[in-house]
């Protein structure tokens, strides 16, 4: 089955052809195609995943591109990992499109919808099978352009505009760095398939201060597309997409490609002790940092999508800290648990019409489905135990003590806090208490919306017991077998570890309960205690403004600065230029008076002139 | 056997060409012109009959091209006077700098 | 110092004081006559160039038939006219300098020409001697020089008349 | 396999419509019209069966032609004849610059359909263009390259100046003033190396000039540095570029598509083919400072049209920075960058032609090209709009494009030759990104500022870009279709150079 994966990533693309060609056409149809094709996809990565368990990993490539004597191959290779991942991505994918059937129903666009959709799947599903770090790139690339598409759907809001863009250039610098570490790493190695390139950091042909160059920049790249500090703040603004597309990429697929990037790559980065260091730091800080903004956001999607830059930063976190089972483990629950908020999130707002959580308030009872899957997916992106997001977070905190990072470990505790805290704030916020709106006629979603939420749901709450402490370790032992480099399928820790995870989990929904539900801490009692502070999260630090006032302005500066250079000096030169030949014209000219005496005059002194430099250089004097 | 060098009379025929070329090219009254350039086939002439007299080959057919030149030096001067009075007549002038026929 | 240079010396310093002089005069006549003078020397410089018949042709022709020609053409236009021209001392001093220069090179040219060889017998009846170029080895120029004086002779007389014609048209 | 004369009759191919032009009335615009597009079609046959032929193994040497032109004696030597054939020839890359010419041809000429008045005039000079532009590829030997190079210049000067916008006389002066000049520069060095080598053959001259040392090194370095000159007009290389601009804005788009698909290119082909090819060592030593111009070359234009209001200021500035990966691959003197450069030279050109195209487009509709007196177009045009977002996406390198392996080429090599500064390059590809957004997006996304109702693209419209994009998408995604036929070329280049 397993040669036959090649055939997965062909299904959306097929899907995006067809619908950009014919979409216009078969209108209404688009749907069915869409979720038809990427629910084909869905069905092979499944009997691709089974049957991985199996058989080893396949490989197979192509000659692509030659260079020299350099030959670049394209081609596919099924790994744990990636079948893993083609596995999650299409699963979230069908859901989506189906999801979107329903939340984009009257949307005249929607075949474009679709055919985005099925663009971006392609691209996803693409860079999951790659087997060297070009396609990789090239992959890469294409999800961000999806992703820059989706964004700017509703192309004729201003908003939508400037988010499409910022999300395109801010990946794009994270982009040009790995693609600089990529080609140093090629010329390092003569080659970008993975695994010459493990063979090569393994076999120590590259000086260490060389590896750890390439697995920064490699890593920025992922910084860039996992919207981890100081490029997240394009995440955040990504939200002005549909939500069915917030679900898909901006928080179960694309952005995990960072991650994912790096655990591909994690044999590079465990050769280098200060790029994991960098990973671990980097995906700490954006873990506390984006919660802390998390806290005070009050657009629903927006919260959701601080609280994935914080996840995602918790996922580097434990690949930085040698945790490689514990950061795909938790890409993989974040996947389903992240997806159904987003997905429910988007049925909120379809009900209500408004993100604004201010404006909600009390819809527990309109939305008898919405509610309950909502409070799933809380309670699992909260690490309340028996849920996946629970044995997730435990590894990971598990993997940073072990690792002996004390004090990431204590800010990783701190997110975790506050997650739990931000998340029920929003849950009590839209779902309990009283209508703060219009909430009349807010009607439930339609099936085609719940029923991709129930399946969410099932894995949110399920999908954990693949790698516990308790039932064994299933998944690490499958992802870590045979390739030591990877770690060890399950990092024993101290028991308390997951006490306290519990602990400060169950701390922030209480401390949530009792400031939202309650009501018997009022609501700006921090805020009116620390307006600065207050202030400083609430405009997110200040790094857009800093970005403003920094890169663009030194970027127009610039600019400014060869405009005038162009003014002055190229098109000076052009002057220069034209002023001499009109001015010798112009001599010409006036030289043409019509009368005899000038004309003798000028064939004269040409004669002589002539004449005197024949006598001076012609020897003939 | 003279004891007047070749090159003084070369060096003569050149200063009268020089004096007649300044006179062409500067002097505004056409007649004037007109004269400096006889003066400056004068210098060729005086050439000419030199190189009759001192030369690789010297013979008679110097003064024979000199008279030729005269020759044609005198129907130039007819013709020049002939369009010199029919310019006259429709410009009310002989100043060379005022014809600019050339231009149009 | 001969007597032979001392009289060239005189014959030149006449031709060229006689050519600047029409250089510096004002009135257009007397520009005339001051050319007169070095037409006459030059006939003078034919004669020690044992050229006697061309100092006749030269007296007769330049001296008096060119020169009367130009008196005429004097009394037939205008020439009171004696404002400065135009075009500017510059124009002037860059074709004095070109002058200047040109014949400095010819100047450096001619210096040192000696020719070894001497014609000995051109004034022995050099006016037959030129009657029979002409008419044997020169006879085809020379009749073409006449058609060329004929022509010029016709060509005159057409430019100097006054068209009749179009002056009626003009009335 | 192949027949005699192929090259010729491609060269001359055009002939045949500017004849049947000649003889067709002024005023019959569908008929002009129909005939320019028609003219084009037998050249692009003839370069595709050549392509074909060439792909599946024909000799080199049996496109050859070679005739006995004009002969004259070597003053200097007794007994000795210079002489100028007329010989055309080809190699992997001028063959792939035929096709493309001939491709970008056809489709300017459908293009041309925007074209207001004077037809005939219009498509003679066109086709005359074409001549030039096919002989320049083909040609055997400097000399003919030089007269079907100045055969270029004319026909592009008046469709500039007769058929262009607002300025077009300005720009079309400044267009002749420059390129004489680098013509004259150009044409020093032919007759230099015809006086002193006594042949002007391409590939006698390639081998004359590095096997024997017939010229000393200063006098090598000189005359590389006078081609870098002239080529740089043309290519344009920073601070020559300033004419590029006036041309990219003022000329009818159709023009502007040949201009920057086929015309700028001509000044890379020549460094390639000359600079590099004849002086291999000597460009060596200059290698650093090409590509230091071509970091220069791509960040400034970047920078520069980062600020443009008008989008065709905006290509032009992008056209002057994407000649800088030209120089960057060049610069890095390795099979990569070499191949690199090549791959822009023919990616630009389509994407290039692409933009141009659907400027025409939307210009003919809006008669504006001001960013910002556009805006929301995907609504009223989204066919176009889609097209626009797919060139932008292209030129600003996006992997799955023909741009994408250019720039991937070219500073693969350079990383390999000079990391720090192509390190430095690399600002460019976010650069190029910023700018390209910023300018299509203010003009496809957005409130719609214009009001008038328009129609999308005719079905005639879509054809050229359909036919681009596709080929775009063709070469990003298997670039091997046209890497395979440039292998030995390249190979000489770089054994040229010695690395």
């Amino acid at each position: 089955m397993m040669e036959f994966a090649w055939i997965i990533p062909l299904f959306p693309l097929l899907s995006f052809l067809l619908l950009i060609v014919y979409g216009k056409k078969w209108g209404s149809a688009a749907p069915y195609i869409g979720m038809l094709l990427t629910f084909a996809s869905f069905i092979v990565s499944l009997l691709v995943l089974v049957a991985r368990f199996e058989n080893p990993t396949y490989k197979a490539e192509a000659t692509w591109l030659t260079i020299g004597d350099a030959t670049l191959t394209a081609g596919f290779e099924v790994n744990q990992l990636n079948a893993l991942m083609l596995v999650i991505v299409s699963l979230v994918s069908f859901l989506v499109h189906m999801y979107s059937k329903g939340y984009m129903q009257g949307d005249e666009r929607i075949s474009v919808f679709y055919s985005y959709l099925g663009l971006f799947t392609f691209a996803m599903l693409g860079l999951v099978l790659s087997p060297n770090l070009l396609q990789t790139y090239i992959f890469w690339e294409l999800v961000g352009v999806g992703s820059f598409l989706l964004i700017g759907f509703y192309f004729y809001k201003e908003e939508a505009k400037a988010a499409a863009k910022k999300a395109f250039i801010m990946t794009r610098i994270g982009d040009v760095a790995l693609f600089i570490g990529m080609i140093l790493l090629f010329w390092q190695v003569g080659s970008f398939e993975y695994d010459e390139i493990f063979a090569s950091v393994s076999a120590g042909t590259i000086s260490s201060e060389m590896i750890t160059l390439t697995a920064i920049l490699i890593f920025i790249g992922a910084v860039g597309k996992s919207g981890q500090f100081p490029l997240h703040s394009w995440l955040p603004d990504a939200m002005e997409g549909p939500t069915p597309v917030s679900a898909l990429i901006h928080a179960a697929t694309m952005v995990a490609a960072g991650v994912y990037l790096v655990a591909t790559m994690f044999p590079v980065f465990a050769a280098s002790e200060a790029a994991l260091m960098t990973v671990a730091i980097v995906g700490a800080f954006t873990a506390i940092f984006a919660a802390s903004i998390g806290l005070v956001q009050k657009d629903i999607k927006r919260v959701l999508a601080y609280s994935t830059v914080s996840q995602l930063g918790f996922m580097m976190l434990a690949l930085g800290s040698a945790g490689y089972v514990a950061g795909v483990f938790h890409l993989t629950t974040h996947a389903f648990f992240k997806a159904l908020l987003f997905l429910a999130a988007g049925s909120v707002i379809h009900a209500v019409h408004t993100q604004d959580i201010e404006k909600m308030g009390g819809l527990w009872k309109k939305l008898r489905l919405t509610g309950p899957l909502f409070l799933i997916g809380t309670l699992a992106i909260s690490g309340v135990p028996l849920l996946s997001g629970f044995f997730s977070k435990d590894e990971i905190l598990v993997a940073t003590w072990v690792h002996g990072h004390t004090i990431l470990f204590l800010l990783a505790i701190i997110a975790a806090f506050m997650t739990a805290f931000y998340m029920f704030r929003l849950f009590f916020l839209v779902f309990g208490g009283e209508a703060r709106g219009d909430t009349n006629h807010v009607k439930e979603s339609p099936n085609v919306m719940t029923v991709p939420m129930w399946v969410l749901a099932f894995l949110a709450i399920f999908a954990g017991y693949i790698n516990t402490p308790w039932f064994g370790s299933f998944l690490g032992d499958w992802l870590t077998d045979g390739n030591a480099a990877l770690g060890h399928g399950h990092i024993e820790g101290p028991i308390w570890i997951m006490g306290l995870a519990t602990a400060v989990s169950l701390l922030g929904i209480a401390l949530a309960w009792l400031i939202y539900s309650r009501k018997s801490l009022s609501r700006d009692w921090l805020s009116s205690r620390a307006p600065y502070a207050y202030q400083l999260v609430n405009k997110k630090y200040y790094i857009d403004e800093f970005y403003h006032f920094t890169v663009v302005k030194a970027a127009s500066i610039l600019s400014r600065v060869a405009r005038l250079f162009e003014v002055i000096i190229v098109e000076g030169l052009i002057k220069l230029i034209t002023a001499f030949i009109t001015g010798l014209s112009k001599l010409g000219s006036r030289m043409q008076d019509g009368q005899v005496q000038t004309y003798g005059t000028v064939a004269f002194l040409g004669l002589a002139v002539l004449v005197i430099v024949l006598a001076l250089t012609g020897g003939y004097l | 056997m003279s004891t007047v060098p070749i090159s003084a009379y070369l060096t003569l025929a050149l200063v009268l060409f020089c004096i007649g070329l300044y006179g062409a090219l500067t002097k505004r009254n056409t007649v004037i012109v007109l004269i400096s350039i006889e003066l400056m086939l004068n210098a060729g002439n005086i050439n000419l009959v030199a190189f009759s007299k001192f030369g690789m080959m010297p013979s008679i057919d110097g003064q024979v091209f000199a008279l030729f030149a005269i020759a044609v030096a005198a129907a130039e001067v007819a013709v020049g006077l002939a369009i010199l009075i029919a310019i006259y007549r429709n410009r009310k002038t002989v100043n060379v700098d005022e014809f600019d026929a050339l231009k149009h | 110092m001969s007597g032979e240079f001392l009289i060239f010396m005189l014959l030149a310093l006449i031709a060229i004081v006689g050519g600047v002089m029409m250089l510096n005069l004002t009135k257009v006549v007397h520009m005339v006559v001051a050319l007169v003078f070095t037409f006459i020397s030059v006939a003078g410089v034919y004669v020690m160039l044992s050229a006697e018949f061309i100092a006749v042709v030269q007296i007769l022709i330049y001296s008096g038939a060119i020169t009367i020609m130009m008196l005429f053409g004097i009394m037939l236009t205008r020439h009171n006219d004696n404002s400065e021209p135009k075009a500017g001392r510059i124009r002037k001093i860059l074709i004095f300098l070109s002058i200047l220069g040109f014949g400095l090179v010819f100047y450096l040219g001619i210096y040192n020409v000696e020719f070894t060889q001497e014609a000995t017998t051109l004034h022995e009846n050099n006016t037959e001697q030129i009657g029979l170029a002409i008419y044997s080895k020169y006879v085809i120029p020379f009749e073409l020089t006449s058609v060329i004086l004929l022509v010029a002779l016709i060509g005159a007389i057409i430019l100097a008349k006054r068209d009749d014609l179009e002056e009626a048209d003009k009335e | 396999m192949t027949f005699p004369y192929l090259l010729t009759l491609i060269v001359f191919s055009p002939l045949l419509g500017i004849l049947v032009l000649a003889f067709t009335p002024k005023t019959k615009e569908s008929a002009i019209k129909l005939i320019g597009v028609l003219a084009t079609i037998p050249a692009l046959i003839l370069t595709l069966y050549l392509y074909i032929a060439f792909q599946l193994g024909a000799k080199l040497s049996d496109f050859a032609e070679k005739v006995s032109w004009m002969q004259f004696a070597n003053p200097e030597v007794f007994n000795s004849v210079y002489s100028v054939n007329y010989e055309l020839r080809a190699d992997g890359f001028s063959i792939l610059m035929l096709v493309l010419t001939a491709l970008l041809s056809t489709l300017a000429a459908i293009a041309s359909i925007h074209i207001k008045k004077e037809w005939k005039g219009y498509f003679i000079l066109f086709l005359l263009l074409q001549i030039g532009m096919f002989g320049v590829f083909a040609a055997g030997n400097l000399i003919l390259f030089f007269i079907f190079f100045e055969i270029t210049l004319i026909p592009t000067f008046f469709l500039i100046g007769k058929w262009g916008y607002a300025e077009k006389e300005k720009a079309a002066l400044s267009f002749l003033i420059y390129n004489g000049i680098g013509s004259a520069i150009l044409l020093i060095v032919i007759m230099f190396l015809f006086a002193k080598i006594g042949t002007t053959n391409i590939e006698a001259l390639m081998s004359i000039l590095s096997n024997k040392a017939i010229l000393s090194e200063s006098t090598k370095m000189t005359l590389l540095i006078a081609l870098i000159i002239a080529f740089g007009v043309k290519l344009p290389i920073f601070p020559l570029h300033s004419w590029m601009v006036r041309v990219h804005v003022e000329a009818p788009p159709s023009i502007v598509m040949l201009h920057a698909g086929i015309l700028l290119k001509i000044g890379a082909y020549g460094l390639i083919k000359f600079g590099i090819g004849f002086f291999p060592e000597q460009f060596q030593s200059l290698a650093t400072w090409i590509a230091i111009l071509g970091v220069i070359n791509l960040l400034y234009g970047a920078f520069l049209a980062l600020i443009q209001t008008d989008f065709k200021k905006v290509l032009a500035y992008s056209s002057i920075s994407h000649m800088g990966i030209v120089l960057i691959g060049l610069g890095a003197i390795n099979s990569a960058g070499v191949q690199g450069a090549i791959f822009q030279v023919v990616s630009h050109g389509l994407l290039a032609a692409l933009l141009f195209w659907l400027v025409s487009i939307f210009y003919q509709r809006y008669e504006t090209t001001k960013l910002a007196e556009l805006g929301g177009m995907a609504r009223a045009m989204p066919v176009t709009a889609g097209f626009l977002l797919v060139g932008a996406l292209g030129s600003l390198g996006l992997p799955g494009m023909s741009g994408f392996i250019a720039e991937f080429m070219s500073f693969l090599g350079l990383f390999k030759s000079m990391p720090i500064l192509a390190a430095v390059g690399c600002l460019g590809i976010i650069l190029t990104a910023v700018y390209l957004l910023r300018a299509v997006l203010s003009i496809t996304f957005g409130e719609g500022k214009t009001t008038n109702k328009v129609k999308d693209m005719e079905t005639i419209e879509k054809i050229p870009a359909v036919i681009l994009v596709c080929l775009i998408v063709a070469i990003g995604v298997y670039p091997d279709l046209i890497a395979s036929g440039l292998t030995n070329t390249i190979e000489t280049i770089v054994i040229g150079l010695g690395g």
